[in-house]
């Protein structure tokens, strides 16, 4: 029986050692796995190797595994926002890596490591302080950046609804990094506001198939107090 | 002498975004151009976290945190709006099919090159976001922002000395002193505001200014 | 008024001269623009540089276009079917030139055409005989091949529904290329079943934005007989 | 001894499916497979031209030509599919996803070199399709042939004579005669059929054979 559908979080998370590649879909706050991120800080893994497009803003969420100091290294294009001072701090004093790259360049990274593309040429940076020791090469009489394929132990997805197979759709512009990171993770695990019968999504408006999902839970609200248990235990 | 506001820039702008255009609005003051769109014109706002029929802010009541732009800010979406995924969201800007990016700026220089998105190149947060992706996809880039910073420092350059969002990408420059059209180049002057003069401009300019045989007068478009 | 309805198909091909870059959408005859195939052989342009996936069959559809010698080359993966005599004949006559490549590098290539990404490596056909001459590299300890993307002057497009923006659904199986050859051509036409009104089509499901289409026509059938109209005029 | 039927040989590889596998059966000799798919198990089949969850053949009156395979055949759908386009479809491929994928063989070597899309180099109408794409990018590859061709001719070989689709891609061959496992350069037995000496069998093969500790009988299970 292919049936992706989990209850136990730990089991969604176990074998997996500090200083994992972990892909976090959303942006801002649509389509964020909230409750998959409070799963990843109480497994204690700790120097991850996060790629998210955002860094997460307050207490919550994301931040929390900031706050928590479990970021090794962080792959984004924008680190800025109401966390940026936590930021700057980890960055500063040397306890956390930053790598930031332009936002359509870190998609088509994720989608190609997804899609067994090892690299390809933008020419998005060429030019610019970003594409400073980067190989480049021009086409048609432009210049272009060689970037190479994102891939992922884990990545962590947010959807609307998800059958049983893994098939999965995303709500308005919560879609946007889920689909990619759904592909480039060895180990895809999703969160839904719904599981739903076999069926009941349309074959044509399947918005990630099956194939790229391992493990699918119902959505459980995170509540705000539990995103502070990590200062117990630290 | 009286400068335009941001809304008057921006409702400036609008007036040369053609009808059936798809058009990405930069993130801060490229925003307020949605509030300007000319009358009669059908115009689809992109945002490139994976929207085509962006719509206005939506009442307090209907907010839905999963329909936000790029800016994080709410929206709605317009009959006959899509949704895809970041991947085709960039494949469309890269891929050319945006007839137009607005964009904000740090400094604009005379080869079209733009700085929007640091101020030093060892900047530990460099915060790059979609820019960039813009500024090389978009089949055309306009650029918004006042004419000199706060203290009077400029930002119409001879050479931009903060790291590039794009080299050669500017198309238009639309400040609240001036409309300037960057080609071959060179600036050349199209609009000014009333009370101001060429030389007086030209002190507020760090690259030298040409102008066009007609130079219109730049109205306050926004006014009620 | 943002509206790609158009009721002459002279008019959508208008300016285009011979050797035009064409791409054609379709996987057999699913998703095969047959009106459009018409419309182009009606328009008399030869020596066409054609892209599509499958050669065509019989007398009607793509198969028209060989039969009339109005393919200078034929960019594919698979030449064979119910016309390979007729394509053996024009190719070992030195009529046609055919470039064949493996399916997912064709596709890939489109893709990329469209996404404005220029060249990309791949995994496909490394160490075999279609990768002679070409550059490699290797990534990971694999050998890739680089390739690059393919555009075109015109793509011809099937969809089921449109509406006047050019958003399009596509049924079944019949998506295939068409929304990669939507995005790679510079003038995207399409034929649809149906034209809906704005609003239609849910914008969750919209299989090919708006931004990719040029021009859009209902479908009409095209009777068998009058794919042997260009022998009249021949 | 009784070599075993097209259907024979599918029945057998259909064994070594697993529960739970996606699976792309290629055009021909491979689409049998799906006939022989063992109770009990949960298999998604995989058409490069855009889906997953393909069913068998329709009933003549609900063929639909939106609905056909790679091979270009009429399908049905299973509930839970799911439709994409190409460059989807040959990213689940190439990215690796699919846990297996069945190909036709006109010659295997032991170090895993498949050939089955030409039997010449300079083929007028060479016609590759997506084996390639399959060879390259799918976690396993399982071929199914006749061990030898009409005229006996050997097509398990020792290097691959005709051009390749993909090198060292080949993880188990099935055959009218055997199952081979391909692995570490070498090929070695695992099934044979009732009635076949090894000596024999070797004579049809033009690579040295190794044989399993234990060699399964190598039954028709396609008998109804």
């Amino acid at each position: 029986m292919l049936d992706r559908r989990c209850n136990d979080l730990a089991e969604a998370f176990a074998g997996i050692g500090d200083g994992a590649r972990v892909m976090v879909a959303g942006f801002g706050e649509a389509g964020r796995p909230n409750m998959l991120i409070k799963a990843l800080l109480d497994s204690g893994i700790k120097d991850l190797d996060l790629i998210s497009n955002n860094a997460g803003d307050g207490e919550t969420g994301l931040a929390a595994l900031f706050r928590a100091g479990r970021v090794r290294k962080l792959t984004c294009s924008f680190p800025r926002g109401a966390m940026q001072d936590v930021m700057l701090d980890l960055v500063t004093r040397g306890e956390m890596e930053l790598e930031v790259m332009p936002q359509g360049t870190l998609a088509e990274r994720i989608r190609a490591g997804g899609c067994g593309i090892p690299a390809f040429y933008t020419p998005t940076s060429f030019g610019t302080l970003v594409a400073e020791g980067k190989e480049t090469r021009e086409f048609d009489g432009r210049g272009h950046v060689l970037e190479t394929a994102l891939k992922a132990e884990i990545g962590l997805v947010k959807a609307h609804k998800a059958d049983r197979f893994g098939n999965l759709t995303f709500e308005n512009l919560a879609r946007n990094f889920n689909p990619l990171i759904a592909a480039a993770a060895t180990r895809t695990i999703v969160e839904a506001d719904e599981i739903v019968e076999l069926g009941d999504i349309d074959p044509h408006n399947v918005h990630s198939p099956g194939v790229f999902t391992n493990y699918v839970f119902t959505t459980q609200p995170v509540s705000e107090e539990s995103w502070q248990d990590w200062r117990k235990s630290a | 002498m009286t400068p335009l506001t941001r809304d008057g820039i921006a409702a400036r702008l609008a007036q040369d975004i053609e009808d059936g255009w798809h058009v990405n609005l930069g993130i801060g003051m490229p925003e307020l151009v949605a509030n300007y769109l000319p009358e009669g014109r059908e115009i689809l706002l992109h945002s490139e976290n994976g929207i085509l029929g962006m719509g206005p802010y939506p009442e307090e009541k209907d907010i839905d945190w999963t329909l936000i732009n790029a800016g994080k800010k709410p929206i709605t979406t317009v009959r006959g709006a899509s949704f895809f995924d970041h991947a085709w969201s960039f494949g469309i800007v890269r891929g050319g099919h945006l007839e137009l990016c607005v964009l904000g700026g740090y400094q604009v220089a005379p080869n079209g090159d733009l700085a929007n998105w640091a101020r030093r190149a060892d900047d530990p947060l460099p915060s790059i976001g979609g820019a960039m992706d813009l500024a090389a996809g978009a089949q055309r880039i306009y650029v918004m922002m006042t004419h000199t910073d706060k203290n009077g420092g400029l930002k119409v350059v001879d050479k931009c000395s903060y790291p590039l969002t794009g080299a050669g990408v500017v198309r238009r420059l639309f400040t609240d002193l001036c409309v300037i059209d960057v080609a071959d180049g060179q600036f050349t002057v199209t609009d000014m505001i009333a009370g101001l003069s060429r030389d007086e401009l030209q002190a507020r300019t760090g690259a030298p200014l040409r102008f066009a045989d007609k130079v219109a007068t730049l109205g306050n478009l926004a006014a009620a």
